[in-house]
C-alpha cells in the first residue's frame, strides 16, 4: 500500500478523516457491546441511537428533517430507490425525464424501467455540460412519473441550475430527484429553498466510509422500496442496518457542514492552479464549464494520449488521478464516456481525459508537484504515441 | 487472470525503450485503427537479415506501450527468422506474465506492427527466398 | 453503554471479533490510503485486492469458486437479489415456491413478486418447524421460477434438510435459493455436495460487520441485478463497495472456517445447559425441534409473560436476550411472529416467545447467571399477571 | 417521540408497586381482552370514601405493567374523587415522559381497569349519589 502517494482523485473517493473514524470505532471498537438496532435490549437501543443520532446530522447538512432521512449501502442505491421506487409509487404514469450526463446509477435505472415498459426522455447539454433548460421544460409531459437530474456531475464536474429545475417540476406536480453524491459538502445544499422530491448522498464523497448512502426524502413524497425484508428504516429499506458505517457518515457530515466554506476556499484555490498549469501544455483542454464547476475538479482531454497510460505514468510518478469516471474505468473494453460525448467530445476526446480532483486536505506543493509531474508524463508519453499534435 | 499490470509493465510504460522513428528504414508497419483505438507503428533497420535497429511508437493503452518495448528489445540486434519469431508467449513473459484481463489484444497490436514492417521490407527486396528460409526454420519448432 | 452486560443475543447480530477490526483498519485507518476498487491507480488496485482476498475467503467457507461470490449490503439484499434477480431471470415462469417459516427479507421478496402477478407458494412445516418435504416436491412445477427454503431458522434455530430439498430442485431444473444467514459459521457449508444455485451470508452474524453480506451465485446460474449502475460486482450488485466491511468479512469467515468445529462444540453445551435449566420452570417450553436446531439457539414460551417484558426485565439485570425475532421486535405494534404461528404455536404463546443465543465467546459463568436471572424475571412477572398457570 | 422507554418505567417493570389481588375488595375492575392482547385487573379496598388499598395484575407489555404500578401509586391512599381523576399526563409525568410510539394504549388499558373496580364498588354501594359529587368535582377541572 503506497503511502508515499499523492492522492487527487478525491471525486472517486476521499480518504476517511480520522474524527470520521473515532465516531465509527465508538460502534466498533470491543470495548462497547454493539447491537442490532432492532433488538429491545440495551445495546440494541444504543446501536438505534447511534443511527438517530447520524440521521439527524445527515438532515442538518441538507436542512432537512430526520424523519426525512434514509440510510442505504450507497450513492448508487440512493439513485436507485429514488428513480425506481418514485416511478413505482405512480404505476399509472410510465414516463421518465433524465439528462445525457447522469450517473449510471440514474442512467441505468431509467434503463430498467425503460426494459418494463417506461419510455425515457434524455434531455441534452451544451459543450459546457449544463442542461438544456428549456429542452427540459418541454420534456415533462402530463405521465412523466419522475424527471432526475444530478446537482454536480462526477466526471467534468460542471453544477446544474437545479433550484430551476426543481421549480419547474414542482410547478408541474412531478416528483424531482437529484443526485447530489459529489455536490454534498462542497456547495451549500438546502431543500426547504429548492423543491426537490428526494436527493441522494454517499458518504465515501465527503470523507466519510464507503458503502453508506442516504436518501433524502421529502415528507409526504411517495415511494417505493427497491430492498424489502425485516422493515428497517420504516419500510422503504430493509436489511440490518450498517451502524458504525452510519455512525461515520453523520461525524462526515457534521464536519462537512461545518467546514464547508473553508473548504471550498481551499479547494478552489487549488484547483484554479492545477487548470492553469495544465492547460498551458499544448493541447490540453479543459472539459465542462470553467466557473459552474465543482471546488475541487479539473477535467482534462490531452491530445495524443490514452487516459489510462497518463493516469498510470502519473501514478507511477507518485499521483493518483482519475481517468473519465472511476466507476467505469476498470471495467473490460473501451467505451468512450457518455458524459463526453453529450458535451460533443470526439471519442479520441474521450478517450484522453483525465480527471485531477483534489481535498480538503491537498497541498499547494502536492499541487506544484503534480504539475510536474503531470508535464513529465505528458511530454514523455507523446514521445511514444503515433499522434501529432495540431498545432495550437 | 490479474487484475492490474505487473511492475515489468509500468516499467516499459514509464521508460519506453527504442522509442520513435528511422531516418531510413528498410522496413515500415503499422497496426490498429488510428480512427477509434489503438494504433501501433514500427520501423526496423536490417542489414545482412539481422534487425540492426526497430524503433516503434504506439497510441493506446498501457499494454500496448508496453507490449511495444518489449517487443523492440526482444527484437532488436537479431536475425530476422529469430526476430520474427518472437511470439505472444515470450512477450508476456518479458512483461512479468499474463496481462489483465481484456489487455492481450496489446500483443496482437504490435506484433502485427512489426511483422508488417519485415513484410515491407521483404516487399521491397522482392525477400521470396527469405520466406523460403523462414520455412525451413520454421521446422524446428515444436 | 453498557459494558457489564451478558450478551446473549447472537442471533440477532454478534460482537465484532477484534482480529476483524484489525483487518478492516487496514482499509480504514489513516495511515494507509485508501482507494477506489474502480480506480485504476495504486490505491485503487489496493482496494481492489482487498476485496478480492475477502472473495476468496468467503468463497472458501462455502467450498465455491471466488467468482462466485458477490458482495452485498446485507443478508437481506443478498435474499433480495436471489429471489427477485433468479425470477426476473426466467421471465416465462411465474411461480415462486418458499417455505412458511422463511426470514423477511426472502416472504417480502416473494410478496413483492407476487405482487407482480407471481403465484407464490408457502410450504408448511411441522410443529417442530421443519419443512413438510413431500409438500414441498409437490410444490415444484414446470413454471416454478425460483424455490427457497433458509439453511437454519433466525427464531427458532431449527434446520432445514436443504440438501434433500436442494436435490429435488436439481433434478427438477428449479433455481434453488437458500439463506444460510443464520447457518453460517455453525454448520458445515459445502456448495460443491448441496446443489444449490444460489446461497445467501451476512457477515454480521458471524463475528463481522454490520451492512455486509454476500450472495453465492452457481457459476451458470441466471440471475438479473436488483440495484443497477457503475457495472461492480460483475454488473450484478453496482454500488461502491464497502471495502473496509468486505475485510472485515474475509477476516471473519477465515475464521469462522477455522474455528468451525470447535465454536459448535463450545456452543452446544451452553444451549443445552440453558435449555435444560429454563424448561425446569413450570410453564416454560422449547420451540423448534431439540435436535435440528443450531449450536447456539434456544426459543422459549413463557407462559403468562409477554416476550417484551421478560426481555427488559432480563436487560435490567443485565442479560440481553431477543425477543421472537430481532427484526420484528421493534416494529409498532403487535404482531404474532409467523414462524411460531406457522408451527402450530396459539397467537400467546407466539407472544410469550423469547430467544437465548450464546455465542463463541459465551462462558459457562455467563450461562449460570442467565438462568438465575431468568427464574428471578419470569417469577417476578407471573406474579404480575392475570395470568394462572396451568397444572403441570 | 421517545424511542425507547424511560428508566422509570423500567424501575416500575422490575419493582412493580402494589401487584396482587385483595381478599375482599370493595370493587373489581378490568379491562382489555385476554384472548389478544392485554389484560389489566384492579382490585380495591376503600372505606369512606378513600382508596385504602389498591392492588393490580397486568398481562401484557412492559408500558402496562409500568402504567398500572404507576397508577396505583398515585391513586392508593387518596379520597376516591382524587384518585379517579388520576389522568393520562399524571401517568406520563410519574412514568418520566412520553412513552414510546404505539404504546400509549397501555395509559388508558389500567386508568379503564381502575375506573372500572370503582363503578364495581358504586354499583355495589348504589353510588348514584357519589357519581354526584364526582360530577360537582368535575366542574373545578380546568
Ligand atoms: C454523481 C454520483 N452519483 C452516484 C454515485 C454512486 O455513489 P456510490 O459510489 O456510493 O455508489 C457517485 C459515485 O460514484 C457519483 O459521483
Ligand atoms: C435467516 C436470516 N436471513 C436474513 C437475514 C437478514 O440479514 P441482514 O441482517 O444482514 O440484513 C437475517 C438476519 O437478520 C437472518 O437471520
Amino acid at each position: 500500500m503506497p503511502n508515499d502517494i499523492v492522492y487527487l482523485d478525491h471525486a472517486a473517493t476521499t480518504p476517511l478523516d480520522d474524527r470520521v473514524l473515532e465516531a465509527m470505532l465508538l460502534h466498533l471498537s470491543g470495548a462497547t457491546l454493539r447491537g442490532n438496532p432492532s433488538s429491545l435490549h440495551a445495546p440494541g437501543a444504543a446501536a438505534r441511537e447511534t443511527v438517530e443520532e447520524a440521521r439527524a446530522a445527515v438532515a442538518r447538512l441538507v436542512n432537512a428533517e430526520p424523519g426525512e432521512v434514509l440510510f442505504t449501502a450507497s450513492g448508487t442505491e440512493a439513485d436507485n430507490l429514488a428513480v425506481m421506487g418514485l416511478a413505482a409509487a405512480q404505476p399509472g404514469k410510465r414516463h421518465v425525464v433524465i439528462s445525457a450526463v447522469e450517473h449510471p446509477a440514474v442512467t441505468k435505472a431509467a434503463e430498467h424501467l425503460e426494459a418494463t415498459g417506461y419510455e425515457v426522455t434524455r434531455v441534452g447539454v451544451g459543450s459546457d455540460g449544463i442542461i438544456d433548460l428549456s429542452g427540459f421544460a418541454e420534456a415533462l409531459r402530463p405521465d412523466t412519473a419522475v424527471a432526475a437530474v444530478m446537482w454536480a456531475n462526477n466526471e467534468v464536474g460542471v453544477v446544474q441550475p437545479v433550484e430551476e429545475l426543481a421549480g419547474l417540476c414542482h410547478e408541474a406536480g412531478i416528483p424531482f430527484h437529484v443526485d447530489a453524491v459529489q455536490a454534498a459538502g462542497r456547495l451549500p445544499i438546502d431543500v426547504s429553498r429548492v423543491p426537490v422530491s428526494t436527493l441522494a448522498l454517499s458518504a465515501h464523497k465527503l470523507y466519510g466510509p464507503q458503502g453508506v448512502g442516504a436518501l433524502y426524502v421529502r415528507e409526504g413524497a411517495e415511494l417505493e422500496p427497491v430492498i424489502v425484508g425485516g422493515g428497517q428504516e420504516k419500510g422503504l429499506r430493509s436489511g440490518t442496518e450498517n451502524v458504525a458505517g452510519i455512525a461515520g457518515f453523520g461525524a462526515a457530515v457534521r464536519l462537512a457542514h461545518d467546514d464547508l466554506e473553508e473548504r471550498r476556499r481551499h479547494e478552489e484555490a487549488l484547483r484554479d492552479a492545477v487548470i492553469s498549469g495544465a492547460t498551458s501544455l499544448p493541447g490540453v483542454r479543459l472539459n465542462g464549464h470553467p466557473q459552474e464547476r465543482l471546488s475541487n475538479n479539473v477535467h482534462l482531454s490531452v491530445e495524443g494520449i490514452e487516459a489510462e497510460s497518463l493516469v498510470l505514468y502519473l501514478d507511477a510518478l507518485g499521483y493518483a488521478v482519475g481517468s473519465g469516471s472511476a466507476c467505469a474505468s476498470s471495467t473490460i473494453g473501451h467505451k468512450a464516456s457518455p458524459v463526453l460525448l453529450a458535451m460533443g467530445r470526439t471519442e479520441n476526446e474521450a478517450f484522453s481525459a483525465v480527471r485531477i480532483s483534489v481535498g480538503k486536505d491537498t497541498s499547494e506543493e502536492e499541487v506544484e508537484g503534480f504539475l510536474h509531474a503531470f508535464t513529465t508524463a505528458v511530454t514523455q508519453l507523446r514521445e511514444v504515441s503515433t499522434f501529432t499534435l495540431a498545432e495550437s | 487472470m490479474a487484475e492490474r499490470y505487473n511492475p515489468q509493465v509500468i516499467e516499459h510504460l514509464v521508460r519506453p525503450r527504442n522509442v520513435g522513428e528511422l531516418e531510413a528504414p528498410s522496413g515500415l508497419g503499422e497496426s490498429g485503427d488510428n480512427a477509434c483505438g489503438d494504433v501501433a507503428r514500427f520501423a526496423v533497420a536490417i542489414e545482412e537479415n539481422r534487425l540492426l535497429e526497430v524503433r516503434y511508437k504506439v497510441y493506446g493503452c498501457v499494454a500496448c506501450i508496453a507490449a511495444g518495448s518489449a517487443l523492440s528489445e526482444l527484437a532488436r540486434d537479431r536475425h530476422l527468422l529469430e526476430a520474427a519469431r518472437v511470439s505472444r508467449d515470450d512477450l508476456v513473459d518479458a512483461l512479468g506474465g499474463p496481462l489483465p484481463e481484456g489487455k492481450e489484444h496489446a500483443l496482437t497490436l504490435v506484433l502485427d506492427a512489426l511483422h508488417k514492417a519485415f513484410e515491407d521490407h521483404w516487399n521491397k527486396k522482392a525477400g521470396t527466398m527469405l520466406v523460403d528460409d523462414y520455412a525451413r526454420g520454421a521446422d524446428n519448432d515444436g
